[in-house]
């Protein structure tokens, strides 16, 4: 972008073209960092496995216990070979993913309105926080009940997990958003909607997808009371199937593909979030 | 369109910022308000804005009293409160609707004359405090609003790129006769500018004095009526006094 | 649902229930029987997993299912809070659970448990054979420390040292015994309480000869396994993903499958269990152990199918 | 306060009295206010409860699914009257308090670091993430392994829950903190630490505090998962409890337990949020 | 103590925004810094204060090149950058160090000269702009610099205050012998106040003319000498040339 300098007075057009190319060459470098982030991130996990490898075969662990990785790896190759594993991947992501959006919009809605109308919150906020310390499992018969043993009711328990933190942080975000930037809306005659969605939604972005991010991973916390109602196929379900039968390394396999998968999922919404908050006066570390 | 403010205070927690301010502008008027650090000028900007509406007294807009907010009111804030996730061209644009060539093409325009051509694609962050201040003197003058509040808005500026700017103010106003209420601490700037000069004086802040200044404009800012209204205000702002 | 009480007696769907504890209803659900049959009949057939008998009545409570597996005593405390359930048929007479120890521990008889830390699931079958085991030599639960643990984790336990015994169940009972050298110091088949296949007392009511036709369905797979024991390990072996050994011991030898019709041992079994349990306040003073029992069992259905 | 613009030149000490005074008079008002807050909060609870009894009286919500709030609170009166409730609270609130400090504690240290130290974010950050996502339940076994069934595992266990919203929203408050402040900060010689402590935390602090709110939540949530670990008491066993021998009424007291203490405790935590946010420029609702 | 530029450039994404600047200043002297808005001038002062570190060139500060922040610097930033979460005593306060006592008292002699004693315990959010940009002023002169850094300092003040703070920005330089820069848009400021004016000029922002002001302190506002200064530096800025 050295020459935009120069350039000026070709202005606007110019501008933007020299922009695209700055992009290109900062996706490179981008890839480079990329792999650089992802090389150090496994440092420790790598370190903790090998460290557990050994650890089982020194007999240190009991494998009945607590198998060593390479078992649990042969056991997620098998599942992989025998075409179970995305099966129980697939069933749960997608109920985790249902319920994402379904907990997210229904927190949007109800924490904007929370955030924004004092007689709402009144209203509500004590009754929603009551709710929120209430465990995954206690939901279970309520659901069953309510609901029956189909996908309606996985998908709705999930979507309660997602719900509390979103609703938490977009609440908190709203009321954190400064006044000026409100008041300059409001100069506009922006109405409350619009209010909402150009000032207060962008505004508090930070804080929404931190809640989303939690949430998320609520959701996947979740899938295991979800699957707890009468499926047979799920990562929840494999774990405590792997429990009820006593199989420790399908129980760490469920494990390592939670945190995989989940981690996966987390990435994507960090990187939503990188790319939609570029905009903060960050202090660069 | 007209404005009056009729006996308007202000009490902040107690502690009350303006008392009894009564104020008549005539349509296309502009109406520079000074006084010192802290005597309410922002306060009574708010009020007419409608984004206070715990002030007691009336203020009536073209006719109507109302504490809402007149959409086609324009106020330049003390700061840019530029917003930090939209780049310069999206922040002019803001307050426009229409479809996105004619807003840019406008937003252009105006960033033009406020000298940010090229500088489009940045964001507040990257902006200098003049050029953010400029970016929102662009923001509130591209709607052509009827009236037009501004709160200090060419402090941040070199003097000759401030005179630049005091020129495009009035080329504006001529074009849409709008109504201007003017806060400034830039004595020649208001005497450049305005029809009437109000003082603002004390703690809380009442009308202290008026000074109506006829000449016609273009005005010459090294007139010598001017240089005499100058030492007036001055002394009229005069704390010791 | 209403769609289990669709015109003219004859349901839309039956829902059943399988459980690892239920070698038949594996079986059942495998050879697919109930589909062929219902099919017939444009009846729609549902399977639904039960992972251990709280989760079987938790879907016949909400009316999930129609028909569950659950044990004898699990029934009777559901029969005790007005799940509204009726015990059909008796699906085996299984020795699932006993009191494990650790080899060498001391731990011989009962007696020697005065004082010691035992793992068990409050509520569950094997702890309902604690208390009756502790019962019978004159000792109550509070002689001994209670850890209240699911069972995988109390098995987990026991081989820690966590725990000094362990009310254990299978298939995590057999595991441990092939894995880690567990010992059983106690056993006693006639402490177990059955396995019960519970029907939901509105579908019995409403379409009593489907009650027959199933429990038809499960004698059907019952002979089966009892001609193809070593067959039937392996496929229980495949479906609950646990090995040949653990699935033979379990079900070749500590399960009865020739008793399927619910009748007086039953009845007293479940009446003996009961009273342990008011006892151990597990049941309510209100509660009538006679009463309830009575209520529970009805074998009026399998008798119409078995003679 | 109305007096002290005429008394400017009394000046200092002056002022702080009228505060004072001031504080005390609007403390009434506080009051007040708290209990229309209440009273209006307690609006759709209530009514809820109202209709549920009605329901249930009326026989079309069945008793041995959903008992009569009025069952309900027999079983707790009698509950509280045979001194088991007590028994059941108080351990479980000691169990998610001393969780709570734990967690936080932790969260806020390693949350300051990742935020702080690009190296540390790359090392510590993608594990962190990746164990967010496992649910509490699969923690079970493994801490029964490595801690026994004493406190510890329940107490670790909980402070596990109460980790991660803490984390995330300490680390993104962190990133968020303006730039310009930091640089205040800097410009007066502060240390990191200092610079953590009087500059970074008192500006993340609402995120901050979210995170607390949402970890005390899952808290709440996770002694059900440290409660199956050998618990004898506490409410997370009197809901398994219940749900094994299929009481309704039991399960449902735990989880109205859950809900009112869960209330109770993050009230609180909202009251110092509250106490300490004032200086927010909010938009007055 | 000394402060020398050598060479100082700074490019931020590709675009250079000061350039080859070059800087002698001698202990005790108080240099002005001109130029029109968005020519590097808060660039370079962050650059000096350490607080930007990615720059071409060197910067000396009392004999020894280095990019750390010197804790005997003081920056007034040209937005008044307090801390929300602390009242004005503590703002001021908040760059002492000693026992609580001993800052108050400190900070409360500064609030008195900037004319905002009484207003301790109001928080950022209830100040008006120019109180707000007074606190900073006082936040940086209390801990008496060695090195002061001020970016538009008086900027959104009216033009009473403003000399008053003139005034009292020199006592504080006469009492600690501060080396001072000062970045205004006020040229009569810069005449006012400064030893020696330098004026940045163009995109990148070069040092475009220095004028040397001998005339001894105090001096007279409306001198002659200052009036010719005045006109020479306004032309200089002139954007057309
Ligand atoms: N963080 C940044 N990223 C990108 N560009 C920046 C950044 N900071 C400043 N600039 C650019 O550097 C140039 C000089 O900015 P600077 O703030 O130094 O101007 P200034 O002389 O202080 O102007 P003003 O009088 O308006 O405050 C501007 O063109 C601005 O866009
Ligand atoms: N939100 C508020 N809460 C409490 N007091 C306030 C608030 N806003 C303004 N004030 C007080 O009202 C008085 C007037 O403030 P105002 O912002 O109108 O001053 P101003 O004339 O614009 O001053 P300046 O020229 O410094 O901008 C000040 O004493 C200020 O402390
Ligand atoms: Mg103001
Ligand atoms: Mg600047």
């Amino acid at each position: 972008m050295a020459e935009q300098q120069n350039e000026v007075s070709a202005g606007y057009v110019k501008t933007v073209q020299s922009e695209v190319s700055g992009k290109k060459a900062a996706s490179k470098t981008n890839k480079d960092s990329l792999l650089k982030t992802v090389l150090i991130g496994s440092i420790i996990p790598v370190a903790l496995i090998v460290l557990w490898e050994i650890l089982s075969r020194a007999g240190v662990v009991p494998p009945n216990q607590l198998p060593a990785p390479t078992t649990i790896l042969d056991k997620i190759v098998s599942m992989a070979q025998d075409g179970s594993l995305w099966g129980h991947v697939w069933i749960t992501t997608y109920r985790v993913l249902a319920g994402f959006v379904i907990g997210t919009v229904a927190a949007v809605i109800l924490g904007s309105l929370v955030g924004f109308y004092k007689k709402v919150e009144q209203l509500f906020d004590p009754m929603v926080q009551a709710f929120r310390s209430i465990p995954s499992l206690a939901w279970v018969p309520l659901f069953i009940l309510w609901m029956g043993i189909g996908e309606t009711s996985k998908v709705t328990m999930i979507a309660v997990g997602v719900f509390f933190p979103v609703y938490l942080n977009i609440f908190s975000g709203i009321l954190g958003v400064d006044r000026k930037l409100i008041e300059v809306g409001k100069m506009y005659g922006l109405n409350t909607f619009q209010l909402v969605k150009r000032i207060i939604l962008p505004a508090s972005l930070p804080s929404f997808l931190i809640g989303m991010r939690s949430g998320l991973g609520l959701g996947w916390m979740f899938v295991v009371a979800a699957e707890l109602m009468g499926a047979s196929q799920g990562l929840g379900f494999l774990l405590v199937f792997g429990q009820n039968m006593t199989r420790p390394e399908t129980i760490l396999a469920s494990i390592i593909l939670f945190a995989i998968i989940g981690k996966l999922t987390d990435w994507i919404l960090k990187l939503v979030e990188d790319r939609s908050l570029h905009w903060q006066d960050r202090v660069q570390k | 369109m007209s404005l009056a403010l009729r006996d308007v205070s202000r009490t902040f927690n107690g502690t009350t910022a303006v008392k009894n301010v009564n104020l008549e502008v005539k349509p296309g008027e502009i109406i520079g308000l000074l006084g010192t650090s802290g005597c309410g000028k922002s306060t009574l900007l708010r009020a007419i804005s409608g984004l206070d509406s715990e002030y007691d007294g009336e203020i009536e807009i073209n006719g109507t009293v109302s504490k809402e907010i007149h959409d086609t009111t324009g106020f330049i804030f003390q700061e840019p409160r530029l917003l930090p996730w939209l780049n310069v061209l999206d922040n002019v644009t803001f307050g426009l609707t229409g479809s996105r060539k004619e807003k840019e093409n406008k937003a252009i325009d105006y960033l033009e004359s406020v000298g940010l051509r090229g500088k489009e694609r940045l964001y507040p962050r990257e902006l200098s405090g003049g050029m953010a201040q400029r970016v929102a003197i662009a923001r509130a003058l591209v709607t052509s609003p009827e009236i037009l509040l501004l709160d200090e808005p060419f402090s941040a500026l070199d003097a000759f790129t401030k005179m630049q700017l005091q020129d495009l103010l009035l080329e504006v106003w001529k074009k849409y006769q709008s109504t201007i209420v003017l806060v400034t601490h830039d004595i020649d700037e208001a005497n450049y500018l305005c029809d009437r000069v109000v003082i603002l004086r004390g703690q809380p802040g009442e009308v202290d004095r008026e000074f109506i200044i006829s000449q016609k404009r273009p005005r010459d800012r090294g007139s010598e009526e001017l240089a005499h209204f100058k030492s007036e205000i001055l002394e009229s702002l005069d704390l010791n006094k | 649902s209403s769609d289990s009480q669709a015109d003219e007696g004859k349901p839309s769907e039956i829902r059943l229930d399988y459980a690892y504890y239920s070698p038949t209803s594996i079986v059942l659900k495998e050879f697919k029987w109930a589909k062929e049959v219902f099919g017939e009949e444009d009846i729609d057939v549902k399977w639904t997993l039960s992972q251990g008998s709280n989760k079987a009545i938790e879907y016949l409570n909400s009316d999930s299912v129609d028909f569950g597996s659950t044990a004898g005593a699990a029934a009777l405390i559901a029969e005790s809070n007005d799940v509204p359930l009726e015990n059909v048929y008796v699906y085996s007479q299984p020795e699932w659970t006993a009191l494990v120890t650790n080899k060498g521990s001391g731990i011989e008889k009962i007696e020697d448990l005065q004082g010691k830390k035992v793992a068990a699931t409050l509520g569950t079958d094997p702890y309902i054979f604690l208390v009756r085991a502790l019962d019978s030599v004159g000792m109550s639960i509070d002689d001994i420390e209670l850890v209240n643990l699911q069972h995988a984790d109390g098995g987990n336990a026991l081989v820690n040292g966590d725990v000094d015994a362990w009310a254990g169940l299978d298939p995590h009972m057999a595991k441990h015994e092939l894995e880690s050298g567990t010992e059983l110091f106690f056993r006693d088949i006639n402490l177990n309480t059955y396995g019960f296949l519970n029907v939901r007392e509105e579908f019995a009511e409403n379409h009593p000869e489907y009650v027959e036709k199933v429990i038809e369905l499960y004698e059907r797979a019952r002979q089966w396994t009892l001609d193809n024991p070593e067959e039937a390990a392996e496929l229980l072996a495949e479906q609950a993903e646990i090995s040949v050994d653990v699935a033979n011991i379990q079900l070749v030898e500590r399960t009865d499958l020739t008793n399927p019709l619910p009748g007086d041992e039953h009845v007293e079994a479940i009446a003996a269990a009961g009273n342990v349990l008011k006892n151990a306040e597990v049941l309510t003073e209100e509660d009538d152990v006679e009463t309830l029992t009575n209520e529970l069992i009805n074998p009026e259905y399998a008798e119409a199918v078995i003679e």
